[in-house]
């Protein structure tokens, strides 16, 4: 049996969710060289309202191309934490954007506020996906931090490129003090099941 | 430094769509802004002028549709992109491309219908559309892909196929296959087949513009290579004038099918999956062709023989391949995102004692495996 | 007309064929050269009335009637002053 | 054969079946022969010439005539036009329509082709009716007359193609009659000459249809309407508005210089390559 894991970034439009689909995807897809297919919510919701994106990856090729039951869920406000953790695997992880998530349904999420470190520490509120996908790439083994930083750089508009790498560097700092969760078994690791 | 010509890119499927069009020496895009078919006007506006190529926004779909075949009679490969109410308004000038045989190609990106429907969610209700859209007999070449490398590889088929066969060629996707975005490998390098059309070889005065042949295709040629012709949207004679002699319409009617008709096997494109010993098939196409395959992995892995047959030509129907799981497998599962409609022309070919069930989701979210695993359990 | 010598009638040939009679030269032939025959087709009545303004050839919409002078080009500008379009 | 006819038989396709498919002493035929003087004229090679139609009695015209000849869907002519002309440029691109199809069906497309500026000229043909279907009223059909879908009368205002024309920014508008035939060549000549979109309006008679239903008379009483009813542009300057009231002008009504579409996407085209 292949491996598979599901993402979904979740929040409200505006918070720049797709990119960090495509941004993620994109590192693990093209950097780190595994199968991936990102899908978002399309339409009126990217432009206020609730908006998704998500990304699956794997070892082989992806049939079902969305989400099923999600390893990673990241919500970036309480509305979308409310309606999706649900989803959540058993042993899936949770991170919250706790700036504006206050009640978290289950223990083990990670609580960290990403955009009072966009406002404050970075001065720009808008960066608060990059600081999250730092996140992700220190409290996850889905994707390498090279791979991230490669793929935000590639991204990002000319002349963000310092304020978007010291936002990954914050985010990734901001895991490191987030408390420590079960983390699911790295890629590199797995035993192929089908040999 | 020697530039390296594979790139691995992150794309969506409309963006793949683009990437295909151009390799297939798509020069001429015409088109109007319709969710969720504008990446692909957007992204050909920023290509299209950096290969020596033109894109122009039209004024409506109407247009969109005139102008390409006016560009490809003039020489180029030409695209249109669009989705299912300016699919609508193609319609009549989609049967003058078929009439006149003039090749180009037509994406339609489904949403939900009818009218302004669902604009941003997925749909596979334009399967019928696509078909019988225009009026009059005709026969018409439908694909569908369901990755974004199917979408990069059927946009060059389809391209092929248009110069080929001499008729338009529609691509339907799905909002899900169209803004999906997954890793895919181009090669520039690649030996892939491009197909452009059969030029007249004869002196001009010996020319005749739809002459039946063998392949029942006449060589084409273009306004200004001093093969002066008559090109018209009333049935014509083999000279391209008008006629209304019944010995010279039926023979003409009959070769448009017929040049169709001869070459299925080339038109058919699909993939088995796991259906040689397979007691149920899933028959699907597009996004749910994933779902579809996906579902029969985890019934095998719960011991069930479930096996699905992907279609990536929708019209002419894929009667043949769809024949052979008909007889392996005691049941046929065919989802859609719509009421029914290859469903229906499945029951139309099973001659045999299968049993064909259907899962028809139409609220604008995609089948998944789950739904597709419940209807197994449900009818086995 | 400044062709003072012995004036040559012009050639006028109606190609009935094509014609379809439906009377536009004959009535707007500045010098009634033209008449119509009992089925409407025009037939050359006065040839030697025939300037050769050329004006049956320019309005027949079927291509049906030829004025042919060997003598002299024709200008049209100084054919007949009524029909000089309304300079 | 003199050389006037000499001339059009030099351009007509014999193959086809003459005598044409128009009512005897339809102005179509007229304008044809003033199309095909004006091409020669202009020295334009058989070759070079795409001659667009659309549907209707106008939409024949095409098939007679020995050139890249394209027919196509009612009022969609100009769209078709647009891709021969970008495709390629090299080309010389003649749309023919009627009024029904170039400002009816075909209206959006005619204000857009106009104000894209692409390089095709469109000659109209101005008759007030829908003739092959049988007289139906038109876009251009006046104000009170009687047609076989306004059989009471019609009380719809009626377009003006021209002025249409120059509002949505064609660079050269002109209007003739097949009456005027000769000055119709010289109209015909320089609207082909012109660069960009130049429309060329010729107001034609139907003397079947719309003339029977308005006791309009004959072919030749309604080309006699046009002599009495046409004034031209230079006369109709020195003619009080009262004089003017039935009258129409006829010649040059609008001749200015805009980019061409055309080159102007060449333009794209370099900076496309520059930001590649």
């Amino acid at each position: 049996m292949s491996f598979r894991y599901d993402i979904r970034l979740s929040g409200s439009g505006g918070q720049g969710l797709i990119l960090m689909g495509i941004i993620l995807a994109e590192a693990i897809g093209i950097y780190d060289g595994k199968f991936v297919s990102q899908t978002q919510s399309y339409g009126p919701e990217a432009r206020g309202g609730s908006s998704k994106a998500e990304v699956v990856l794997s070892d082989t090729e992806i049939d079902y191309p969305k989400a099923m039951s999600l390893d990673l869920l990241l919500a970036m406000n309480q509305k979308s934490c409310d309606d999706y953790y649900m989803d959540l695997k058993n042993d899936g992880i949770l991170i919250v954007d706790s700036t504006f998530v206050n009640q978290v349904p289950i223990q083990k999420a990670f609580r960290i506020p990403f955009t009072r470190i966009a406002r404050e520490n970075l001065k720009r509120e808008m960066v608060a996906n990059i600081v999250a996908l730092g996140a992700i790439a220190k409290l996850t083994t889905i994707v390498t931090p090279k791979a991230i930083e490669a793929a935000v750089m590639a991204r990002v508009p000319k002349g963000t490129e310092k304020l978007n790498r010291d936002a990954l560097k914050a985010g990734m700092n901001a895991a490191m003090k987030a408390q420590k969760a079960s983390v699911p078994q790295m890629l590199s690791e797995r035993v192929d099941e089908d040999t | 430094m020697k530039k390296k010509t594979k790139k691995e890119l992150l794309l969506q499927g409309n963006e793949a769509i683009v990437e295909g069009a151009l390799r297939a020496g798509c020069r001429f895009f015409a088109g109007y802004p319709i969710t969720p078919a504008t990446e692909i006007s957007e992204l050909l506006s920023v290509r299209l002028p950096q290969v020596d190529g033109t894109f122009i926004q039209m004024e409506d779909e109407i247009a969109s549709m005139g102008a390409i075949i006016g560009a490809s009679l003039a020489g180029a490969k030409s695209m249109t992109a669009t989705s299912g109410p300016g699919f609508s308004l193609m319609q009549e000038n989609l049967g003058y491309a078929v009439i006149a045989e003039v090749p180009c190609v037509i994406v339609d990106a489904m949403r939900g219908g009818p009218s302004t429907g669902l604009p941003t969610f997925p749909s596979q209700s334009d399967v019928m559309q696509a078909r019988w859209g225009t009026h009059g007999d005709h026969p018409i070449i439908v694909l569908c892909p369901s990755t974004v490398r199917e979408c990069y590889d059927i946009t060059i088929r389809a391209f092929n196929m248009a110069e080929k066969f001499r008729t338009p060629v529609i691509i339907l996707v799905d909002e899900v296959v169209a803004h999906m975005r997954e890793k895919i490998s181009i090669d520039e390098d690649e030996d892939i087949e491009i197909f452009n059309r059969v030029k007249p070889t004869v002196p001009p005065e010996w020319y005749i513009p739809y002459e039946d042949t063998p392949r029942g295709v006449p060589a084409m040629a273009n306004f200004g290579d001093g093969y002066r012709y008559h090109v018209t949207g009333l049935t014509h004679d083999i000279r391209g004038f008008p006629t209304s002699r019944p010995d010279e319409i039926d023979p003409f009617i009959r070769r448009l099918f017929r040049k169709i008709s001869q070459h299925f096997a080339e038109l058919h494109m699909g993939e088995f999956f796991e259906t040689d010993d397979a007691e149920i098939t899933i028959i699907a196409y597009g996004c749910v062709a994933r779902s579809a395959k996906r579902a029969a992995r985890d019934a095998r892995e719960r011991g069930l023989k479930v096996g699905a047959l992907k279609l990536n030509t929708i019209w002419p129907f894929m009667r043949t391949p769809v024949e052979k799981v008909l007889q392996t497998s005691k049941i046929i599962i065919v989802p859609e995102m719509n009421m029914g409609q290859i469903s229906r022309e499945v029951k139309r070919v099973n001659k045999t004692d299968a049993k064909v069930f259907t899962i028809n989701k139409v609220d604008g979210t995609i089948i998944t495996p789950e739904e597709i695993l419940r209807k197994i359990k449900e009818v086995r | 007309m400044s062709d003072s010598k012995k004036k040559k009638a012009p050639n006028i040939d109606i190609f009935r064929a094509w014609c379809k009679a439906c009377g536009i030269c004959v009535a707007f032939c500045p010098a009634g050269v033209l008449a119509r025959d009992e089925g409407g087709y025009p037939y050359v009545k006065e040839p030697d009335k025939c300037i050769s303004c050329g004006w049956c050839e320019m309005r027949c919409p079927d291509f049906a009637i030829t004025v042919y002078n060997k003598d002299k080009k024709r200008n049209f500008e100084n054919d007949y002053p009524e029909e000089r379009q309304g300079k | 054969m003199a050389e006037v006819t000499k001339l059009i038989h030099k351009y007509l396709r014999h193959d086809k079946k003459f005598p044409h498919v128009w009512c005897p002493g339809c102005g179509i035929g007229i304008m044809l022969g003033s199309l095909i003087r004006a091409i020669d004229e202009c020295g334009y090679n058989k070759d070079e010439i795409v001659l667009v139609s659309g549907i209707g009695c106008t939409g024949r015209m095409p098939v007679y005539v020995d050139f890249n000849t394209l027919h196509t869907t009612h009022g969609r002519a100009l769209t078709f036009a647009t891709g021969i002309k970008l495709a390629n440029p090299a080309l010389k691109v003649i749309v023919v329509m009627g009024d029904g199809d170039a400002v009816a069906i075909g209206g959006n497309h005619f204000i857009h082709a106009a104000r894209r500026n692409v390089d095709i000229s469109t000659v109209i043909l101005n008759n007030s009716v829908y003739g092959m279907t049988g007289g139906q009223y038109s876009p251009t059909t006046p104000y009170g007359m009687k047609t076989t879908t306004s059989p009471y009368s019609n009380v719809e205002q009626s377009f003006n193609i021209s002025e249409l024309a120059v509002a949505a920014g064609a660079v050269f508008v002109a209007r003739g009659t097949v009456y005027h035939a000769k000055m119709l060549d010289g109209l015909m000549e320089m609207t082909f000459k012109k660069k960009g979109f130049s429309v060329i309006e010729v107001i034609g008679h139907c003397h079947t249809q719309y003339g029977k239903l308005n006791r309009m008379g004959s072919a030749v009483e309604m080309m006699k309407w046009q002599k009495e009813h046409a004034v031209t542009v230079e006369k109709a300057t020195q003619m009080k508005d009262d004089e003017l009231k039935d009258k129409f002008r006829i010649g040059v009504l609008v001749d200015k210089e805009l980019p061409v579409f055309h080159e102007e996407y060449e333009k794209i085209r370099r900076w496309a390559k520059e930001a590649k």
